[in-house]
């Protein structure tokens, strides 16, 4: 493998699911790596997260601390969710749903966690 | 207990239905409890958890809810902005075990 | 006296609801009788020596529940699959006050009961 | 309590939650149970289930072992899934929308695992 | 394996899409993983697990598939009958695994 | 020699995920070199004592796969947080053959494979 797809599609915070892929992305770095924010993964897109006061890590910190790490939102996803009208995160780059597969089938893998 | 019970086998149903949501708006479950919301007569919202998403759906606006009560932590957690119909508390579990165990509540959690 | 009883199906760490029925529960006992069943997964919970590092041990909030008087029950098809035996309800590697003793105690929980939460994934 | 109602949203086999909440419901009975077949949970209801090679419990038998427990399906939920055209067991009663919901708040407690 | 990665390098895609999937048809996964096979010239789905549901669906019909291969004994346990278009195994596993590792294949899991 | 890596998160019992795991891994392994990596709940699949009564011994396929050849490693941070303890990336609770490692353990299994089968709810 030289390039790992990795799909996130549950909500964070109310799950491990997005700390757990987030993490995984981080140790995959020597390789190209990309995550898909789709279906309830995009509110992982929305702006002003703190999460001090839930007493757990802050999954959007994670973003930005690792620049290798491409990061991608499916757009009908947050249309559906109403988050074009919301601040959202400017590490993650909104794409259309063909250049989403278009990215998710050009990786050597795809994991969805 | 026995008041309650009595309201109950009168045929009476309790006054106000509590619904705690922690799911995001697109799950079946909160499909499900916003579709009880839709029957109930006073309803009054809690939203902890993943369940703070379902501000961001317009759809709310159409729901006839007595109150949206939502939790402090998990809203900033997640960077979800309260509209000016809610109720943002940190002592967000205490007031829902005070309503929900209220004799004339009944709780659903979803 | 009313009495709420939880119901959980998730194991810790995986999913909030551990620690949100933790903070029902906690507030819920300063005035009711608080019951939690641990279904499924949630017989998880109560293992000992749990030492998160970015997260609250969610262990050691159940056994603070138990200590402040909730009922905290597992099943005993999902602890024994799941490689948690007992002896008479008690688990050794389980955290004090959490007893393993039968899903008709589930049915018994709820016929006492008020009001019933069930917070699962 | 004197009623409960379980609502079952998850397919079965694929989990342990429909066995787990089926086995919740049957030691229940001494309360008034409603099981609640709804979204994915609908799947219970087909019939000529055959879980011997598999190596699990017949779920459709618990339904049967237990005539106790009232079982409904939500039909917009087993319409969405095709299962109108299929045979399904005879012990599930099928109610529309309205009925399901009417049957859920009328039970004192309503419970999804 | 070198051939495998010349291949890729070439800017080549492997020649067939192997898709398993183990999810019901409704859920956000069993909808990408379709979504995919939509896109792909030459896919083969592999049904095990709740995934054998998808063979109640109408639409599977329009998908073009070069082969559907089913898990027997998911499939039985489920009550699902299959179509005549469909492959039923017992030794399912071991088929998948001998698609799968193909070097001109690329394996997707949901 | 090709190489597979199959990535679980789901622990024992609560879905089909790590008998089906156990059914690739088994075919695989005939012909190909065959890595699991368990993250999340799946670090509870090698607990040791487990006793099913209508379903397979699920941390005993796994401690077959082990013997049988697969590379199985767990999750440090995951495996803690639920109260399994390593030393030198042996866990007493654990089946042997599988071993808490590191999560960077991943990221080499990733490298080397072939194919990945990631198996999650």
């Amino acid at each position: 493998m030289r390039s790992v797809f990795y799909l996130l599609d549950v909500a964070p915070y109310g799950s491990e699911k997005a700390y757990g892929l987030l993490n995984a992305a981080a140790v995959s770095i020597k390789m190209n790596v990309i995550v898909g924010l789709y279906a309830d993964g995009v509110y992982l897109a929305l702006a002003g997260q703190d999460s001090r006061a839930l007493g757990v890590p802050n999954l959007s910190d994670i973003i930005y601390a690792y620049p290798e790490m491409k990061v991608i939102a499916h757009e009908p996803s947050l249309a559906k969710r109403g988050l074009f009208s919301q601040s959202l995160i400017e590490r993650v780059e909104l794409v259309d749903d063909e250049k989403f597969i278009e990215e998710t089938v050009a990786s050597d893998s795809v994991i969805a966690l | 207990m026995e008041h309650d019970r009595q309201l109950h086998s009168d045929g009476k149903e309790p006054k106000v239905d509590i619904f705690l949501l922690t799911k995001p708006p697109f799950s079946e479950r909160a499909r499900f409890c916003l579709r009880l919301i839709e029957q109930s007569e006073h309803a009054v919202l809690y939203l902890a958890g993943d369940g703070v998403y379902v501000l961001l759906e317009e759809a709310l606006e159409n729901l006839s809810l007595a109150r949206i009560v939502v939790c402090r932590e998990d809203l900033e957690a997640r960077g979800v902005q309260a509209g000016d119909k809610t109720v943002v508390l940190v002592d967000f579990y205490e007031r829902l075990v005070e309503d929900a165990m209220n004799k004339e509540s009944k709780l659903y959690a979803f | 006296m009313t009495t709420l009883t939880i119901i959980l199906t998730d194991g810790p760490y995986i999913s909030e609801y551990a620690e949100m029925a933790y903070k029902i529960a906690k507030a819920a006992l300063v005035h009711h009788k608080v019951n939690i069943f641990l279904y499924l997964d949630a017989v998880h919970i109560p293992k000992g020596s749990q030492n998160p590092v970015l997260f609250v041990n969610i262990g050691r909030l159940f056994e603070e529940l138990a200590s402040n008087g909730a009922t905290i029950r597992a099943c005993p098809r999902c602890a024994a699959a799941r490689g948690y035996q007992a002896t008479d309800g008690v688990c050794q590697e389980y955290l004090p006050g959490i007893r393993i003793t039968s899903l008709y105690d589930l049915a018994e929980m709820l016929k006492e009961s008020d009001k019933v939460i069930a917070l699962s994934k």
